[in-house]
C-alpha cells in the first residue's frame, strides 16, 4: 500500500501555474499543460502564446460563442483577451524560435537526465510522425519545463539516463512536473525539489531511472 | 483597370495541371479554403504534392482531396489528428508519400522560398530523426540544420476581406499560414468572404498586398 | 556636327514608360529612372513599389500636403494611391529578393555585354560605399532596365565588354536605354531595338564599347 | 499590472551601457526615433555599434549621435546621402569603423537574428566586393553568399500608437524596419505618439506584439 497519494493532473498544473511570473510569455502544449492556464492567477498579466498565431489568449468561449477562425494549437476553441494580437505563422515562430518565449510547458514520452526529452514519437513501424510545433518550442523557448506522469502504465520509469525512444529535442528541458515530484535538470544532475506528502526520497530513487539529487531542503 | 477577382472557384483552377505543387492554408478548418479545395477535386489533376500544415480530417476539404486520389505527396507538420484515418489509411497503405517538417521550419522554408534565400540553418530538430542526413553545421556555439526553401507552383489560402488588386486581410487566427503561402507561391489564388472595392482596405491594415496574389475567389460566407 | 539630336531624359524616360504592361509591379530607382513615373499611362494599373515599405506610390504631393512619413527610397515626398499598402523592409525585400518584382529601372555607370553592372561604386579611395537597395534590385527583380547617358562626361562608351568599374550586379541587366538607343542585353550579345533620328548604326558603334547588334528592322 | 510604459526617453536609457549594439530604426528622418536618440546622446554611453540604414544626415539625430563620439562602428546599407557630411568627416578621418551592407541584407540578417536562424544564403551581392571574403554556394543553378544574424543588446524604434502591453502601430512609411528591429533585439524601447488603452488597439491591426518590445516612451507627436 503506498502511504502517498500522487498528485492529480490539477494539483501538477497548479505548481507549474505558481512558477509562471507576471510578464512572462508562455507557451503551454497540447494535453496536460493546457491545464495550467486554469490556475493562472487573474491578476497577474501572463501572457499565453499559441503556435497558429495568437498571443494573448483567453478563457474558453461560453457555449454559443465558440468562433471557428478562433482556435489554439489543439484545435480548442479560445478566447483573446483585450491587449491580444493575431498574427501569421511566420511571426509566430519567429516569436518560439527567436527566444522570445519565456517558458513552455511540454507532456513527454521520456526525459533524460541531461535533458534530452521523447515527446511526440515513440518510433513503432506503424506510427505516423506528427510533430507540430513541439520541436521548435523545445529548442527555442527559454525555459522548457515538462508535464507528465513519473512511470507509464507498466510502472516504468520516464526519467531516464539515456532516452530509449527517439529523440525529439536535445539537453532542452529545465525542470519536470510528475505526479510524484518537480525535479530540475541542472549541470550537477536532476534536483529533487518537491515531492509528494508521504513519499520518501528512497521511493522516489526507485521510481526513477537516473540518478536524483535531494535538493529539497533548500528551495 | 486590372481585376484580380475571377468569377468562380472552378476558373481560377483551370491552370493547374498534373504535377503541380500547392500551398494549401489552414491549421485545422480555420483558413482552410474548403472551396477551392472542392473545386480543386473537382478539377481533377493528377500526381500532386500538397503542403499544409495538417492532412485533414473527416471526410471534408483537405481529407476529400486526399481521397481523391489526385494527391502523390503531403509536406506537412501534424498528418495524424483527430479524425485523420483517410490519411492514416492511405499512408499505411503505402498510397501517399509524407514529408514531416516541425511547423517553425515549414514556415520558415515557405519564407525562405517567398524571399528568395538559397538555404537556411534552422536550430530545429538538430540531433533528432527528421534531420537525418540532413547537412549541419555549429555557428556560434549552437547547432543547426541546413534546409531548403519551399516555392510551389499554386497557393490556395482563405483571406477575409480582398479587392481587386489581391489585397487580403484575414480573419483572427485563420490567418496562420495565408500571408507566407502567398510569397511562396508563383500563382497565389485567396478566396474570400468579402469582395470590397479599391480603397476600403487601409493601406495600413492590409496584410497580404496584393503582389503576392494572383486571383481573388469569392465564395459565400 | 551631328545630324542627331539625343533624346531628352523625359524622352528616355517615355520610352521605357511604353515598355511597361499593365499590371506590373515596378521599382524605379533613384534619379534618372524615377522620372519613368510621370510617362505612365493613367488608364492602366501600374504598380509602383518603393523599398521602404510602399506599393502603388502615387504622383507628388501638392504643396502644403508633404507629410514626413510619406517618402520614397530617394527620400522625395510621395502619396499612396487607393488600393496601396504600407509594410515593413522585412515584406519589401522578401518582394524584391523573392522574384515578385516584374520590373526595375537602374541608373549605371557602366554596363557589360554579358549583363554585369557598375551602379553605385566607382572604387576611388575616398569613395564611400553607399549601397542601399540597389543589389537587391539587381538580383530578385524579373526583368533589369537601365537608363543612363551613352557616353560618360569624357566621351567614353558606358557600354564595354567588360567593366571597368567594380562590379555591383553579375548578368542582370536584360535592356538599356540611354540617349542615343534601346538595346537589349542577349545570349546572342547586345542588340539594337531603336536609335535615335539621324543616327547610323555605324556611328552608334563607335560610341560604345561592346560588339552591337542591329536588329531594328525585326522590332 | 504589467506596466511597459515607461516614464521617460532617458530612463528609458538607464540600461544602456558602453560597448552596446544598438538598433535605431527609420528611412532618412521617416521612422527616426529622434526623441530616444537625444536620450542616448544624453546617456554618454561609448564604444557602440549602431545598426541603421542610413549615417545620419545635418546636424540632428543620428548624425549628432556620431558626432557625440559614442559610436565605435555603424553597420548600414546607405551611409553617405544629403547632408551626411557629419559621417562623412569621421569616416574619411578615420574615427568611424563602416560595415556596408545591402539594404535587403540588412533586412534579412535581423530577421534571422529575430527568428533564431544560425545563417542565411542569400542571392544578393554575389561577385561583387560586398562579397569578398565571405563564404558562397550554389544551389539548383544560383550562386549565393552566407550571411549571419544581426542580433542586437537593444532596439530604439518610433510607433505611432502604443499600449501598456507594448502592442504598436506604425504611421505610413515610417513603419521601415521597426517592426524587424524590435524582434532582433534582447531589448526593444519604443518611442510612440499616443500612448492608448488597452484593448484600443485592434488585434488584427497590431503590427509589433508586445512580446517584441520592453519599454514604451510616450514623446509629443
Amino acid at each position: 500500500m503506498n502511504n502517498y497519494t500522487p498528485w492529480s493532473v490539477d494539483e501538477i498544473a497548479r505548481y507549474v501555474a505558481q512558477d509562471i511570473q507576471e510578464g512572462m510569455y508562455v507557451n503551454l502544449g497540447i494535453g496536460q499543460p493546457t491545464k495550467v492556464a486554469d490556475f493562472l492567477p487573474d491578476d497577474k498579466d501572463i501572457f499565453l502564446h499559441s503556435e497558429n498565431g495568437v498571443l494573448g489568449m483567453g478563457p474558453e468561449p461560453t457555449v454559443g460563442e465558440e468562433d471557428g477562425d478562433l482556435i489554439n494549437a489543439g484545435k480548442q476553441y479560445i478566447t483573446l483577451l483585450k491587449g491580444g494580437s493575431y498574427f501569421h505563422h511566420g511571426d509566430s515562430f519567429t516569436m518560439i524560435r527567436g527566444g522570445h518565449i519565456d517558458l513552455c510547458v511540454l507532456g513527454a514520452f521520456e526525459v533524460a537526465e541531461n535533458g534530452d526529452i521523447a515527446n511526440w514519437f515513440l518510433g513503432r513501424p506503424k506510427d505516423i510522425p506528427a510533430v507540430g510545433g513541439a520541436m521548435d518550442l523545445a529548442v527555442g523557448a527559454k525555459k522548457v519545463y515538462v508535464m507528465m506522469d513519473h512511470v507509464n502504465r507498466n510502472g516504468a520509469p520516464k526519467i531516464v539516463e539515456k532516452l530509449k525512444l527517439p529523440i525529439t529535442g536535445k539537453k532542452c528541458v529545465n525542470r519536470i512536473y510528475t505526479d510524484l515530484a518537480v525535479i530540475d535538470v541542472t549541470d550537477q544532475g536532476l534536483k529533487v525539489r518537491k515531492m509528494v506528502d508521504g513519499l520518501t526520497f528512497t521511493e522516489l530513487q526507485t521510481k526513477t531511472g537516473a540518478k536524483l539529487i535531494d535538493n529539497t531542503q533548500s528551495i | 483597370m486590372l481585376n484580380k477577382v475571377t468569377e468562380s472557384a472552378a476558373q481560377a483552377m483551370s491552370n493547374i495541371t498534373d504535377g503541380a505543387t500547392i500551398l494549401i492554408g489552414g491549421f485545422g478548418l480555420a483558413g482552410q479554403p474548403a472551396e477551392l479545395i472542392d473545386a480543386l477535386i473537382e478539377r481533377n489533376a493528377r500526381d500532386l504534392t500538397i503542403v499544409s500544415n495538417n492532412a485533414g480530417n473527416g471526410e471534408t476539404g483537405l481529407a476529400l482531396l486526399l481521397k481523391s486520389g489526385c494527391v502523390r505527396k503531403i509536406i506537412c507538420s501534424f498528418p495524424r489528428q483527430h479524425d485523420s484515418y483517410i490519411f492514416d489509411d492511405l499512408y499505411r497503405a503505402g498510397k501517399i508519400e509524407l514529408e514531416v517538417v516541425p511547423q517553425g521550419t515549414l514556415a520558415a522554408r515557405m519564407q525562405a522560398g517567398g524571399s528568395g534565400l538559397g538555404a537556411i540553418y534552422t536550430p530545429t530538430a538538430y540531433g533528432t530523426l527528421l534531420a537525418e542526413g540532413k547537412e549541419t553545421r555549429t555557428i556560434d556555439g549552437i547547432d543547426y540544420v541546413l534546409e531548403y526553401p519551399i516555392k510551389a507552383d499554386f497557393a490556395l489560402i482563405k483571406a477575409f476581406q480582398g479587392d481587386r488588386w489581391g489585397n487580403l486581410t484575414y480573419r483572427k487566427a485563420a490567418r496562420n499560414f495565408g500571408p507566407i503561402m502567398a510569397a511562396a507561391s508563383k500563382h497565389t489564388i485567396a478566396q474570400v468572404s468579402e469582395v470590397v472595392d479599391l480603397g476600403v482596405l487601409d493601406p495600413e491594415h492590409i496584410v497580404t498586398p496584393g503582389i503576392f496574389v494572383h486571383e481573388v475567389v469569392h465564395v459565400g460566407a
